[in-house]
């Protein structure tokens, strides 16, 4: 597979390490209750489709990207960096 | 129809006319008392057993495409029962006895072959975490043994021991563990559903669930509404998707998990062996191909196919392991769809439905578990209580944070 | 710098460097650049661009290597440089640089951290057997993280037939092998 | 009798051994071979000639050798039937020794001087084999057979029917040396991949290389050409070999293109990557020394073309796996290209167009065509040669070799043809297999009778020519130009209009065929020998789609991958459902398209360079001491450093633990992970990722860290110290360092994206020792040039200091042992000598290096947790760490760390076990069980997670998770290893052996 690398173009999916749902960076509150880690922590919607997901340049600029791929057909429709991505989501410090 | 080995001398002698199908092609009836949903191994020894076992009547199992077509068909055959944890070890250790006398119980020969599985170690460090499981399988009263480097070398000369980057130390052998033909598996219990009345219908997809008051009616299908008083579904690879159709999200992901077969070569690996510093487990099938495997892609797919990259790490591993296998070709490869769960190991559950249940997350664990599972689903699905065995597999243990790790990675689905 | 008694050992374990040539291809492992990650500091992006401008140090996009008065600069990750300036006279290379960012950036000795080979002669041959590289498209002034026989390097082209690679000083000694069992298959 | 048996059945009488050149009897002619030079090989062990350019096939035949191999199951006699690389039968194991390569296709080995091959899966002889008695009983071996039988009594299996069912499986013999060669990989990128250099596909690489695209051109043949080169069709008013010859040359010529011969492209992957393998020296008899056998290329190309023709397909009849019966195509292409008649006295049985090409080629050599055997009653008749319309071959004669055919002709009278070859042509199937590598199904065309590529195969990837159905020359030459006229202008490029050549574009007209009724045996898979019988037994059973039919069958699984096969099989199994073909399933081909070896797949990662190896700063000098090295992950560090005299490992590491105790004991250290922590939020994020407080951390100290995974469950531990109001660095575990470092930059992009902190690695940077032990100041204090008395720098200070003259160094007073201790760090360059200055210094304070062992030993002595207590399953509160976390703050695992399994009382707790009798031995992973209970899994308490010998108490001591452990101290239990069937009564005590007041490491 070949990642769209919003930096660095095409790269090849090898030097990245992948982590999974990009839901995983709505993490709640840290002072919570329990129920909400659960549900974030362990519950997938795990789509046969469009599948926004985290993977980690590990061998290459180290940045964290969300990629947004069909599961279906590994087709990747767009990569952005997860930085972007979680201050859209909101998140800040 | 039994089969023996005097019916196929006489059907030999007059022409095969006599066999009859395996089992039938029934159309479905409008409703049944259990629906399994899914004709894989695992749903097809769920309604073997729900009829053999359980007294159960008016089964059907639907399955979408061809029985067996699924993960059934596209795993590496191995059977064992080596695991660590005490959540796990007395299922599989049930699903070997189950093993053991599978053919006379199905009356279909599987070549259920207990040629022993050898986990190689490489590291003082790994010795302690083998011993440590080779002793939590005793005490849970499965076989183990561990062997030193020359107990190694005598078995499997022909492995690196000269130039290896990671030397062998020694392996875990558990001699019971082996292979079995998966197809087989999966036609015999279908066969063996099909002879106590299970009406086993193939193209036949659930599209969705009816449920009213929070109790389930039946499923509606391709082929039409099914009415059932339990549902039990069973369609790893597809739990995500199918259980979304009841309002339930999962702790699992859909993983792409490549297998390999070279061209049949004159036998020379006996047992499976797996290799404790590199990716690759590998055994010889009784066609000769030396059928191997390693990690899982690593990203969520629903293809079932992968990519290079665990090709290359796999024959990596392989050419690490047994250089001798540089001549040999890689013939076929193929890809099998895991529900890879949070913890790594499974799930035989009642739902927050009534009626409706659930068996999944098998991660590439799932042909070993075939007779268990069914056994364990047939035994909840018809006494709405756990089997002994599989009280651990409940869906809310990461609420209750009873994890059943035996890699330790935590909710990292591809990592297990 | 004080002059310390303590003789240094490169990263191949030599204490005097050697170039062995293969076909027309050379490699060579060098210690005299001292390296350093320069990486800004949360909105304090234009500072340190302005004060790099200003010191002549270059901060290249991604992807791109460049050579400055003073230092070189290679992109390595988003607002984080690794600068290159020469050994002999910047041994203290953070204690050089300290002064010119002052608290806008964070910046960290990373000298040793690399095993450098200088690689010269026709580079396209030699590095498709190492790298999933596009040398087609990696001209000189290219610089980025590439992968050879399972060490995660840094490839910086510096002109059509010389390459920089720095790998992780620990496995300076795979990352040779790897170049010298390439360059002798491909010549 | 094997001799007697060769001279009446077989095709030639014996040759003598020195007749080389004129035992070429079936050579009519030069075709593409060089004539000029002879090569000598052996078969079986016996002298042949051939020329450079021929395959072993072609060779083979030339010296009139039909007899090549025998099939899996029943053991028939088989000869070659194809002439490329779908070729099911000739399979021979090549070469001798380390080097023997079994079932190696004769069609595709490129002949060599000296080239040695033997013929397989027989005993004693090819000839005469002892197996092919299985044929005599095939009534009993019937498609899945085995399921029905062999299960009593159960034990049997294994013991009796299973190992004879192995000893007959498999066909060619693995070596079990080591394969000698080496095998390399490669990275490629083009604009535009064409995959095989056939008509179509030499003209797709000819459009897009003159358009300046970056093309490469791949072929698994050594010949560019494709079938040009076995046709003696005309393209652009020349012979098509010229043609393809002077396209070739053009293309040579151009830097923009590549020309790769003998690669084989595998493998369709995602987003336009693509496999190819490349076999550099297969055709010599071994690779040139340094250089690779094969190569493994992965080529990453913007678009694709595939050209890769088509095969053609076989008609089963009765016994029609007679060695002689072949594809028409294949007798056509040994006799153009190899200058080869397979026979002297020929038929043919066709139901295409195609298939008369053969006839008028053979009779245009004066070979003698006996009949044309026409399944189509319509069409015009051969001039000349007996063509029998609307005839079909019922059966054949012969053992070793076909001496003979039944014709039944359309009256439906049957008559005997004598003959010794009879070229079959049942159509031909497009070469679809890359197009389907992403799981399209291919279509049915029916107007070819073939399955074609569907639309929605690979992105990026066009097919032209006999792959896309297009049969004709020309059609292959249009669809080759159009298919990269396309992909170049959907890449931007210009593409100037291309004159096409003109060539002959005949139609198919094809009949469709699959088989001819009647008794006996006609094969489909020749193989896996699956006949159609077989196939009207799955059905008669209910294995009627596709995925049951082969694998009930096994029919297409053999190293052919059912590429002559699976579309005949899909037809019968049609016709006995009733339903058409594309209703019945379609084939599916996934990767490799040919098979692969496993040496090339593996590249040079092997041996000991399988992985990296990672070495640390000091071990030059480890080594010159004599260290045992062990590997931990990549690394190589010293596991302990044997002097002269000791006789056993414990010696070396007892002596190296008490002279730590006692003296000063240096260790290198470096492996453990650097993490470089700055930034003005630095502390906050430390806080966040650790489970317990790092901001309030005074500059200059160091505090332990426990870091959790959001389960709540331990991830790593280690020190991290403070050495500026914004500067931190982390230590992780050497095996968690990458693991955490990828951690760490989660949480700070995608957890707290504006929190100001940057991250950098500097493991490789510093070379960090460990100096321990009472005397570890004093030694200290000789290499560190300024004030590091206890006053200046106490217990868990930390900062920048100058060694040795002015060099810049860190100094960390930390402990893993519990004895006075510091970490020390220069720039790695130094490690060396520092690790000579300190042993130099030291020498009056009894300086001793120590190893990863006697580091182990300290620690546990210690009762620190390290790899066996980070066991991925544990929890702060297992380890007795649970105070660490902090419950007023939000980090990483707080919240999940609180639930109810996990905060049990009565839970694992880490313990110190002591054994009853001091001579006792432990073994790590052994578990404890109460003293009167059975060991059985109801009454397992916990395990031992690390055991070593304390010299310092004179006996083992180990750590180990206990149930419920903290309320046992003093209870005496067992530690069972029912592996080595021993059990230990031992003591459970606290973890902290020695000095639990920590008065040593203040010292």
């Amino acid at each position: 597979m070949l990642i769209l690398h919003p930096l660095l173009g095409l790269r090849d999916a090898q030097e990245f390490t992948y982590l999974g749902d990009a839901s995983i960076i709505d993490r709640p509150d840290g002072l919570t209750e329990p129920e909400a880690f659960h549900d974030y922590l362990y519950l997938r919607d795990n789509p046969a489709g469009v599948h926004k997901e985290l993977w980690f340049h590990e061998q290459g600029d180290r940045s964290w990207l969300v990629v947004t791929r069909n599961t279906v057909t590994h087709e990747i429709l767009g990569a952005e960096l997860a930085r972007d991505y979680a201050r859209g989501r909101g998140r800040s410090r | 129809m039994k089969y023996s080995a005097l019916r196929v001398f006489r059907e030999a002698l007059t022409g095969h006319k006599g066999w009859t199908p395996a089992w039938r092609d029934p159309d479905p009836q409008p409703s049944y008392d259990i629906v399994v949903v899914g004709g894989g191994g695992h749903g097809l020894a769920t309604a073997f057993y729900l009829a053999k076992e359980f007294g159960q009547a008016r089964i059907a199992v639907l399955e979408k495409g061809w029985i067996g077509g699924g993960n059934a068909g596209r795993n590496t055959t191995i059977i064992r029962s080596n695991y660590l944890l005490d959540g796990n070890q007395p299922f599989y250790e049930f699903s070997m006895k189950l093993w053991e006398g599978l053919e006379q119980d199905l009356n279909y020969n599987a070549m259920v072959s207990q040629r022993g599985i050898l986990n190689l170690f490489h590291t003082d460090a790994q010795r302690d975490a083998y011993t440590r499981r080779g002793n939590a399988m005793i005490l849970h009263g499965a076989d183990a043994e561990l062997l030193d480097r020359s107990q190694v070398r005598k078995m499997y000369p022909f492995l690196n021991f000269d130039h290896a980057r990671f030397p062998i130390k020694g392996g875990l052998l558990q001699r019971r563990a082996g292979t079995a033909r998966h197809d087989a598996v999966a036609w015999g219990y279908a066969r063996g559903a099909d002879q106590r009345g299970v009406d086993i219908i193939q193209n036949c997809a659930v599209t969705g669930f009816r449920i009213v008051n929070g109790r389930v009616l039946g499923v509606e299908t391709t082929r039409g509404y099914i009415g059932a008083i339990k549902v039990g579904v069973a369609v790893a690879g597809s739990s995500s998707r199918v259980m979304a159709a009841a309002g339930m999200r999962l702790p699992i992901e859909s993983h792409v998990l490549q297998a390999f077969v070279t061209e049949g070569l004159k036998p020379v690996i006996d047992g499976v062996l797996t290799f404790g510093a590199g990716h690759f487990y590998v055994s010889q099938s009784d066609k000769g191909g030396l059928v191997f495997g390693g990690d899982i892609d690593g990203y969520n797919s629903y293809a079932q196919r992968g990519n290079m990259a665990v090709v290359e790490d796999v024959a990596e591993g392989g050419m690490a392991l047994m250089p001798m296998i540089g001549r040999a070709r890689l013939l076929r490869t193929w890809g099998g769809i895991m529900d890879m769960s949070m913890d790594g190991s499974p799930f035989i559950d009642r739902t927050p439905v009534q009626g409706l249940y659930f068996n999944g997350g098998w991660c590439y664990g799932g042909f070993k578990a075939t007779p268990a599972s069914g056994f364990c689903f047939a035994h909840l699905l018809a006494r709405d209580e756990p089997h002994p065995t599989a009280v651990a597999y409940r869906l809310d243990r990461f609420r209750r944070g009873a994890m059943i790790d035996e890699k330790g990675q935590g909710a990292q689905p591809n990592l297990h | 710098m004080a002059s310390h008694r303590l003789k240094p050992l490169s990263a191949l374990g030599r204490e005097f460097l050697a170039v062995e040539s293969i076909g027309p291809v050379t490699v060579a492992e060098v210690m005299d650049v001292a390296l350093a990650s320069l990486a800004a500091r949360r909105g304090q992006e234009a500072v340190v661009g302005a004060a790099a401008a200003q010191a002549g140090i270059p901060l290249p996009p991604p992807g791109r290597a460049e050579v400055g008065a003073v230092c070189g600069a290679f992109w390595v990750s988003p607002e984080m440089w690794f600068l290159e300036a020469p050994f002999a006279t910047h041994e203290d290379v953070v204690a050089h640089l300290r002064p010119v960012f002052g608290e806008a950036a964070s910046i960290t000795e990373q000298t040793d951290a690399w095993a450098r080979l200088n690689v010269t002669g026709p580079l396209g041959p030699l590095f498709e057997r190492l790298c999933n590289l596009d040398l087609g498209r990696f001209e000189p002034g290219s610089a980025t993280r590439t992968v050879i026989e399972h060490v995660g390097c840094y490839a910086i082209r510096r002109a059509p037939e010389r390459m920089t690679v720095l790998g992780p000083r620990s496995m300076a000694g795979s990352l040779h092998h790897a170049l010298t069992v390439a360059a002798r298959s491909v010549a | 009798m094997n001799q007697a048996l060769r001279q009446t059945e077989g095709f030639v009488a014996d040759l003598p051994q020195a007749a080389l050149g004129p035992s070429q009897v079936q050579r009519v002619g030069a075709g593409l071979v060089d004539r000029s030079r002879t090569l000598s090989f052996t078969f079986d062990g016996r002298a042949y000639a051939g020329h450079p350019g021929d395959t072993l096939a072609s060779a083979l035949l030339a010296n009139g050798v039909r007899l090549m191999g025998r099939s899996f199951k029943y053991h028939r006699p088989r000869s070659v039937i194809a002439s490329s690389s779908e070729e099911p039968n000739a399979l021979v194991e090549l070469r001798s020794g380390a080097r023997a390569e079994p079932n190696t296709r004769a069609t595709v080995v490129e002949l060599w001087d000296g080239l040695e091959a033997r013929s397989q899966n027989r005993w004693p002889s090819l000839a005469f084999d002892a197996l092919g008695v299985n044929d005599f009983v095939s009534p009993f071996l019937t498609a899945g057979f085995y399921y029905k039988t062999f299960m009593w009594p159960a034990a049997f299996w294994e013991k009796l029917y299973e190992p004879v069912i192995r000893r007959a499986a498999g066909l060619g013999r693995l070596s079990t040396e080591a394969d000698p060669d080496a095998y390399d990989k490669g990275f490629l990128h083009c604009d535009l991949l064409v995959i095989g250099a056939g008509p179509s596909g030499l003209m797709a690489a000819l459009t897009a290389g003159r358009a300046g695209a970056r093309v490469i051109l791949c072929d698994e043949d050594f010949l560019l050409g494709g079938r040009l080169n076995a046709e003696t069709l005309a393209v652009g008013g020349q012979a098509g070999t010229d043609w393809a010859r002077a396209a070739v040359a053009e293309l040579a010529a151009l830097p923009n293109v590549r020309m790769m011969p003998r690669t084989t492209v595998v493998g369709a992957f995602d987003h336009g990557v693509f496999a190819a393998v490349e076999r550099v020296a297969d055709h010599v008899a071994a690779p040139l020394a340094g250089k690779p056998r094969q190569i493994l290329w992965r080529i990453t190309a913007r678009r694709s073309v595939l050209a890769a023709g088509a095969i053609e397909r076989p008609i089963a009849f009765r016994d029609n796996d007679r060695p002689g019966v072949m594809l028409a195509g294949a007798v056509r292409a040994y006799l153009n290209r190899w200058g080869v008649a397979a026979g002297r006295r020929v038929a043919l049985f066709v139901n295409n167009e195609d298939g008369l090409r053969t006839a008028r080629d053979l009779d245009a050599r004066g070979v003698d065509v006996v009949a044309v055997i026409d399944a189509r009653p319509e069409g015009e008749r051969l001039p000349g040669i007996r063509h029998l319309k609307g005839a079909v071959v019922t059966g054949t004669a012969g053992r070793l070799g076909l001496t003979g055919i039944t014709v039944r002709d359309a009256q439906g009278r049957e008559e005997r043809v004598a003959c010794d070859v009879l070229g079959v042509s049942g159509g031909w199937n497009p070469t679809v297999a890359l197009t389907s590598h992403h799981s399209a199904r291919p279509v049915w065309e029916e107007g070819i009778a073939a399955f074609v590529p569907s639309l929605d195969g690979p992105k990026g990837l066009g097919v032209a020519g006999a792959a896309a159905g297009a049969l004709s020359t020309h059609g292959a030459l249009a669809t080759g130009a159009a298919r990269a006229a396309e992909a170049l202008e959907d890449l931007g490029f210009r593409v100037s209009s291309v004159d096409l050549p003109e060539a002959e574009d005949a139609p198919v007209r094809l009949r469709p065929l699959w088989h001819v009724s009647g008794t006996g045996r006609a094969w489909v898979d020749f193989q896996n020998d699956v006949t159609v019988k077989d196939i009207k037994l799955a059905h008669q059973e209910n294995f009627r789609s596709v995925e049951h039919l082969k694998r009930y069958t096994t029919l297409g699984m053999a190293t052919d991958q059912g590429k002559t096969s699976n579309v005949t099989a899909l037809a019968v199994m049609a016709e006995l459902t009733g339903k058409g073909i594309p209703e019945t399933g379609t084939t599916m081909f996934r990767p490799p398209y040919t098979p692969v070896s496993m040496g090339v797949l593996a590249g040079r990662s092997r041996d000991e360079g399988f992985k990296p190896t990672r070495l640390t700063p000091s071990h030059k000098w480890a080594r010159e001491q004599g260290a045992v090295f062990v590997e931990v992950g990549m690394w190589l560090r010293a596991q302990w450093f044997p002097r002269p005299g000791e006789t056993t490992w414990r010696e070396s590491v007892d002596r190296e633990v008490l002279a730590t105790r006692k003296g000063v004991g240096v260790c290198d250290v470096t492996t453990l992970g650097k993490i470089d922590v700055q930034g003005t939020d630095a502390g906050a994020f430390l806080d966040r990722v650790y489970a317990n407080t790092f901001s309030t951390l005074p500059v200059g100290k160091v505090r332990y860290g426990l870091m959790l995974r959001e389960d709540g469950h331990v991830m790593d531990d280690g020190t991290t110290a403070r050495l500026g109001e914004h500067e931190y660095v982390m230590t992780t575990t050497t095996a968690n360092a990458v693991a955490v470092f990828r951690h760490l930059e989660f949480c700070r992009q995608c957890l707290w994206p504006d929190l100001d902190v940057q991250l950098v690695s500097t493991t490789e940077a510093w070379a960090q020792v460990s100096v321990a032990g009472p005397n570890a100041r004093r030694l200290l204090e000789r290499v560190v040039d300024g004030d590091i008395s206890d006053a200046a720098f106490p217990t868990m200070a930390c900062g920048n200091v100058t060694v040795c003259g002015g060099l810049r160094a860190r100094l960390f007073r930390i402990s893993f042992s519990g004895e006075l201790a510091y970490e020390i760090a220069v720039p790695a360059r130094y490690g060396d000598a520092l690790i000579r200055e300190l042993m130099a210094q030291g020498k009056d304070l009894g300086a001793t290096p120590y190893g990863t062992e006697a580091l182990g030993v300290l620690r546990v002595e210690k009762g620190h947790v390290a790899g066996g207590e980070l066991n991925g399953q544990s929890t702060a509160l297992n380890m007795g760490l649970g105070r660490m976390v902090s419950r007023k703050k939000d980090s990483i695992g707080m919240v999940l760390s609180q639930r109810e399994e996990l905060v049990r009382e009565d839970g694992l707790r880490l313990v110190g076990v002591r054994p009853v009798d001091p001579t006792a031995v432990l073994k790590g992973g052994s578990h404890f069980v109460a003293l009167d209970k059975e060991a059985v899994a109801a009454n397992d308490d916990g395990w031992l997670t690390s055991v070593v010998h304390s010299p310092h108490l004179g006996h083992q001591i180990a750590l180990g998770y206990l149930r419920n452990g903290a309320a046992r101290m003093g209870e005496r239990l067992r530690v069972v290893n029912l592996l080595a069937k021993t059990e230990v009564e031992v003591e459970i005590v606290s973890p902290h052996f020695i000095d639990p007041e920590g008065e040593r490491l203040r010292g």
